[in-house]
């Protein structure tokens, strides 16, 4: 495509010297900033004081330190400089950022507490309770698991079913259209009447949110494969199971993983609800906790968490994919 | 969370009140559910921890559901649960759909506050919240009902002079900084922590006027396990009365038992703080908490949220049970 | 290009099924265009013998492929009825193998997993592996067996589905412009091949081409359809034996009557 | 494909009466059974006493009636049969499922209530309660159509941006993966402290929830155009605008619309959420409300509005791309 | 099908531009096949003053579409220098307008709106609309502007992405088996379609044909190359005047030499 445009942070050549990456040194100063930032200003205590002032400083000047020696030397091993150049901006920015962040929280108060909280909060907050947050990442793993799997498996098949039979459409179409987009929320009291145990229901309602997107877009991938795909195979001798397994899902596995990917999104989105069946811990089950006693720092550090593991599970999805479909590149990207 | 290893016998040498349930002949598994948020049903946490529910050879499993009470109701009306500790004021619209839950012992008292900004005109009487807009956390909510009930006795008509709004708990602050509300109607431990830190007018509380000795929050326990057996739901009763009693001794051993359960900035200090505005002494059960119940439902009668044609008396006697006749 | 040992081998010791007998009668068809019908077939009666070689020849559009999907069986005529060997065709069937105008290879498969799909389909793969392997040879394709199909050249993917359709035991070949992409050299090897597995296995054949000479070169019968919708124009017997040779004067008098008959005359060029 | 089954329900060749539409004859039987549950056996009133039961067996039988006349005539009438014959095997099972439903609630309390409630008790909300539904559905529509307009319109302009400029992506990419998955409920705080009033807070949740699929899937879209359609472009000289809006996007288009076909289903997803910021009426406002009294007749029928709602509106999505993308065939269905 | 007024018509009044000439020095380029590099070209080195009319042959899958991509500024080649009126050609430019192997038809436009992208990308379709439908009558396609792609037939798709190349007007025409699909009459007229626009507008033109007759017929030089990684194996300057004639003894001679440079002996056929 067009804007071929140069991430690697080049300086203006005016200022290229021979073994320095430009970055790196820029990323050093705005870390050092930060640092000093840190340190240097006094907290605006109003309710809470903060006792990782010190440490988060410290982190920051370590980082810039970290930086400036790449800055200075990268260039000269060509290796690692190929790996860091890309991080480059992001590094320059990212300094600056938690500059301001600090600046504007803590030091100035410009955003107000306890709406937003300082970075040295959320390093007290995993300093303090990274016991029940790594319990709580824990379970919600092992709750996605069971749902999203039994969600994706059963999504599966319904789209394949709808795709493919129009006998199973005729009476799951019109029942997956009204039920379908019904929001989570919604099946809860169902489903603790449905399911004998509360891990069950939170189960059930996770598979749902999955499921759904899945049986859509599966649906569709297997009814918009090439018609071609199937008269090729038919003049073969193809029979109807090998016109499903070997022809549509293939053909339809580019649109399935999209739904993969849709049903993981969802499935987060409800794991705050589900987690309010009678779990012990979870992610979910910490936000509502935090956000019940309006505890902002232990929400966003809980927050943070759940965005990486998301993030993260998505990127696994992707490579699976990228694995399943190396004839087809990336059509979605992540 | 590990404050239950080492607590099993630890509660023996406080005195026993006069007991209305004999221990259990062999020991009882059961599950109970809880809102963990809620400070005020720290004698719960206190009970595990100090081995009050052993002493009755109970096994209690606790469960913490969230923060939306009616969830609890449904996990004990479809046996999730044993038996749950919930508001009173929220679980009788549902109870009044007709679970098959009975109310055996109210807990305590207190732990709702009508609050206001400073600004805004609104003084400690309820009249001068009219033509206002107050913030509940749904519309449901125990705390609307409450108010709405207190409002209603003071000739403000609750649906047509003030504006109920929904907000998350946790932007109440906002809403009211904003103007978007003058008042916020919210349970303890938020509703302290706004009105100490914001400098809130206390307008009421559910401890004022006739409420001062109503139980505010009620242990509800399957219908089921009353019928097949009742001693088990008498022995619970009886052991969460016990707690009550221990704690209302003893606020500071509920604000340090519940800290486990609270985040890091809370101080025990605070929490007792809180404790100590609640009454933990009372704690109906029987005639007493019937006969309580009842003027709840003919108050929501009143005010619209319990239907026209409900009988109180009769719904009162269908929803609790007294476990220790 | 092509593997020219794997041309001149015995060909292998299979006793040849007998091609299909055909009968098409007063097949027409229609499309539709923007809601309104599109007559691109008009009453084609057409018949072959067993183990005969009939080359279709028309001008672009007007219905060549169309009535080979009839013949497949991938599509019922709007009217006329279609015999095979005598019953009429519902459908497709493995002994109806069709080269389609387009490559339409999996993308998904390799070129030999696309080349064993009709072995696959018919649970016949795990003896018959090496019949793959000889077709893929056949085309010139052996070292492109671990390819995609976009990671081949527009002839080689033209090639890679001849051999998918090799790979199994037609009674009856149809072929849509099989050849149209390949350059003269490989085109020719093909055309031998071509002669050879058909005069070994004795299958009906069915041949779209607009290349006249092609036609000559290969088919016992030539059927000239007028522009759509497509009515016959004419039938030429092919009386030569093979192998045919390009210069033969015979065929290049019947060259240029067929073109003739295309309208191309003589005074053209 | 394959299974073309006979959906017209057609009757046993044996059966087939000149004249006579089976199916209907049939549905006006299990039509009438219900009305004949309905009326005939009493309520097993243990809490709440039904005032609709009698309309319900009134307007179950006047169906069972029509259904009887259709099915004596509709063959002598090819044009109406045409239409009612995919029908009926539909209508059949629905008489049925009315019937054992009946049974189930109010007659035997085989579901016990408050979970399960029987026809009647839906009626009753119906009719007390439309004033309030209907006050609900309005502003539900109104939320719905501000922040699904502007959350599919910015999705759009990110994904087509990430998917065109590499500068852009370089920015954007990191944000979006950590901040897309987040649920709507952790937003909530800050939502509302960004935003001047409860209602611009609700539509950015909204728009949140629908932008993030919609941005997704245009990428992808975007990603996976045919390289060949660029080449044939850029040698006719096209400029990169006219690349970005007359090949890109069209390309794209059938990515778009899955995304905003699951953004729609996000934006739902939502609205319990968004509905929870000082709004006065709304469905999800309504839901939660309904929820916290338990009172699950109200549930389900501001449910039943809902899904029909959102059904619709998927609908209506879809008529619109048969529309834009007439030539594709049915890629995402519906 | 083909509208015969038409290709009789005279040139419209424009000052033609004259073509480009060619330079291509030591160009070789690789593709990565499973990490493997695949060398595609080899130092190939050619030129062409402005007007010339080369013919490109070659066995299937040497490199030729390849090629193509390179002059057309596609992709840059691995190894050498290409320059285009003496300039380095560095990406795609409206004066190099390519007719690609596949018709590539966008499918969410129809023929008509297919074949006016090039004037809509230049901004220039208010004024020349009626340019884009003489390019669809020049190809036969009047009566299908409004059809979809995917209503058309294999070769009515091939003429359409013939027609979006005419409407424009390139200063160097690049052809890669235009013609491939169509029968022999509507080849023919094509044919002398392209002689005469080129003939009256002056372009440079490279085509990649597997028909050698056509290569003859057409162009001033026949450029012949190995098989991959593609060598220029000859170069055949065919030094007759238009129109040519099939039956031209002295092309029927250069048609021989040309096939035995492919390797294709008379003996064969
Ligand atoms: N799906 C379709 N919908 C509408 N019209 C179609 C469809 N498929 C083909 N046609 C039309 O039918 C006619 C015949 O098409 P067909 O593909 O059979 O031609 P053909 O003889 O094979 O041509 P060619 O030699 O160019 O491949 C064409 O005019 C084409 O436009
Ligand atoms: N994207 C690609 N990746 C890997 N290999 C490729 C790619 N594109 C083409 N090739 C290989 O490059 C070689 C030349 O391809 P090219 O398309 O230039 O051939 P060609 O001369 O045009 O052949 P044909 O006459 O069959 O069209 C082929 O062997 C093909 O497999
Ligand atoms: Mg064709
Ligand atoms: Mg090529």
């Amino acid at each position: 495509m067009s804007g071929a445009v140069d991430i690697a942070g080049e300086a203006h050549p005016a200022l290229r010297w021979p073994g320095l990456w430009w970055p790196g040194i820029l990323a050093a100063i705005t870390w050092a900033a930060a640092a000093a930032v840190t340190q240097g200003l006094p907290d605006q205590v109003d309710i809470i004081e903060w006792t990782q002032t010190g440490n988060v400083a410290i982190a920051q000047a370590a980082l810039a330190g970290l930086f400036l020696v790449l800055g200075l030397t990268a260039r000269l091993l060509p290796a690692l400089h190929r790996r860091v150049v890309p991080l480059g901006p992001w590094l320059v920015v990212l300094g600056a950022a938690l500059a301001g962040w600090q600046l504007l929280t803590a030091k100035f108060s410009v955003l107000p507490m306890p709406f937003f909280v300082p970075p040295q909060q959320l390093v007290e907050v995993y300093q303090d309770d990274w016991r029940r947050l790594a319990e709580s990442v824990l379970a919600s793993l092992w709750l996605l698991a069971r749902g999203y799997a039994l969600g994706a498996a059963v999504g599966f098949v319904v789209g394949v079913g709808l795709g493919w039979s129009k006998h199973f459409g005729y009476w799951a179409h019109p029942l997956m259209r009204l039920v379908g987009p019904l929001p989570a929320t919604a099946w809860l009291p169902l489903a603790f009447f449905l399911f004998p145990s509360s891990a069950s229901a939170s189960t059930f309602l996770i598979a749902l949110a999955t499921g759904f997107p899945v049986a859509v877009l599966t649906w569709s991938g297997v009814a918009s494969v090439d018609p071609d795909f199937y008269d090729v195979a038919r003049t073969l001798g193809a029979k109807p199971r090998f016109l499903v397994l070997k022809v549509a899902i293939p053909a339809a596995l580019p649109h399935v993983f999209v739904g993969l990917f849709m049903g993981l999104g969802a499935s987060f989105a409800v794991l705050v609800v589900a987690e309010m069946l009678g779990v012990r811990s979870g992610l979910g089950w910490y936000l509502s906790w935090a956000q019940g006693w309006a505890a902002y720092g232990n929400m966003y550090a809980a927050l943070l968490v759940m965005a990486l593991m998301c993030s993260g599970l998505i990127t696994l999805l992707f490579k699976l994919r990228d694995r399943l479909l190396s004839w087809q590149k990336g059509v979605v990207k992540w | 969370v590990a404050q239950h290893d080492h607590s099993a016998h630890a509660g023996h040498s406080a005195a026993p009140p006069a007991n209305r349930a004999a221990p259990l002949p062999e020991r009882v598994k059961l599950k109970l559910t809880w809102n963990a948020t809620a400070l005020c049903t720290s004698p719960i946490a206190v009970a595990e921890r100090e081995g009050i529910f052993s002493r009755y050879n109970l096994d209690v499993e606790l469960i913490n559901f969230g923060a939306s009470t009616e969830a609890l109701l449904e996990a004990i009306a479809t046996g999730h649960a044993d038996a749950g500790v919930g508001m009173a004021l929220r679980w009788l619209k549902p109870l009044e759909q007709g679970f098959d839950v009975r109310i055996t012992a109210g807990t305590h008292g207190g732990c709702m506050r009508l609050l206001a900004a400073k600004n805004t005109g609104i003084t400690e009487d309820l009249a001068s919240l009219r033509g206002k807009t107050i913030a509940v956390t749904d519309m449901a909510a125990p705390d609307k009902n409450f108010f709405s009930i207190l409002l209603a006795r003071h000739g403000v008509n609750p649906e047509r002079d003030v504006t109920w709004k929904v907000f998350p708990a946790n932007v109440f602050e906002l809403a009211l900084s904003r103007g978007e509300v003058q008042a916020i109607a919210l349970g303890d431990p938020l509703a302290w922590q706004f009105r100490k830190r914001l400098d809130l007018v206390e307008i009421s509380t559910n401890l004022s006027e006739d409420y001062a000795n109503r139980a505010c929050c009620v242990l509800g326990v399957r219908g089921s396990l009353i019928r097949s057996n009742r001693p088990v739901a008498a022995a619970l009763s009886q052991a969460l009365v016990d707690a009550q009693n221990l704690v209302a001794g003893n606020h500071e051993l509920a604000a340090r038992t519940f800290a486990a359960y609270a985040p890091g900035n809370v101080s025990v200090a605070e929490m007792r703080e809180i404790m100590e505005s609640h009454t933990h002494g009372h704690s109906p059960v029987g005639r007493q908490l019937r006969e309580e119940l009842q003027a709840y439902i003919t108050d929501l009668k009143r005010i619209n949220v319990i239907r026209a044609n409900t009988d109180p008396s009769r719904m009162a006697d269908r929803i609790t049970a007294d476990v220790f006749a | 290009m092509v593997n020219a040992d794997l041309l001149t081998a015995p060909p292998p010791a299979e006793t040849p099924l007998p091609g299909v007998a055909l009968d098409l009668r007063h097949i027409s068809h229609e499309y539709r265009l923007k809601g309104e019908p599109l007559p691109v077939l008009d009453d084609v009666s057409l018949t072959a013998v067993p183990g005969e070689f009939v080359a279709l020849l028309g001008p672009s559009g007007c219905g060549k492929s169309t009535l080979l999907r009839l013949v497949a069986g991938l599509e019922p005529p709007t009217a006329g009825e279609l015999l095979v060997d005598d019953a009429p065709v519902t459908g497709p069937d493995p002994s109806r193998v069709v080269v389609f105008q387009d490559p339409t290879l999996y993308p998904w498969r390799t070129v030999w997993r696309n080349a064993a799909l009709g072995l696959e389909a018919r649970g016949l793969l795990r003896q018959q592996k090496h019949r793959v392997d000889e077709a893929l040879a056949v085309v010139g394709l052996d070292g492109f067996a671990s390819a995609f199909p976009h990671q081949l050249s527009g002839g080689m993917a033209q090639r890679a589905a001849l051999a998918r359709a090799l790979v199994n035991e037609p009674r009856l070949l149809i072929l849509d412009e099989p050849l149209g992409k390949l350059d003269s050299l490989t085109r020719i090897a093909m055309q031998g091949e071509l002669v050879r597995l058909w005069q070994a296995k004795g299958f009906t054949t069915l041949l779209v081409t607009h290349d006249v000479e092609e036609a000559l070169l290969l088919a016992t019968r030539v059927v000239v359809f007028s522009p759509r919708p497509a009515r016959i124009r004419a039938e030429i017997k092919v009386d030569l034996p093979y192998p045919r040779h390009r210069d033969d004067p015979k065929l290049v008098e019947l060259r240029r009557d067929v073109l003739g008959l295309l309208g191309v005359g003589d005074a053209t060029q």
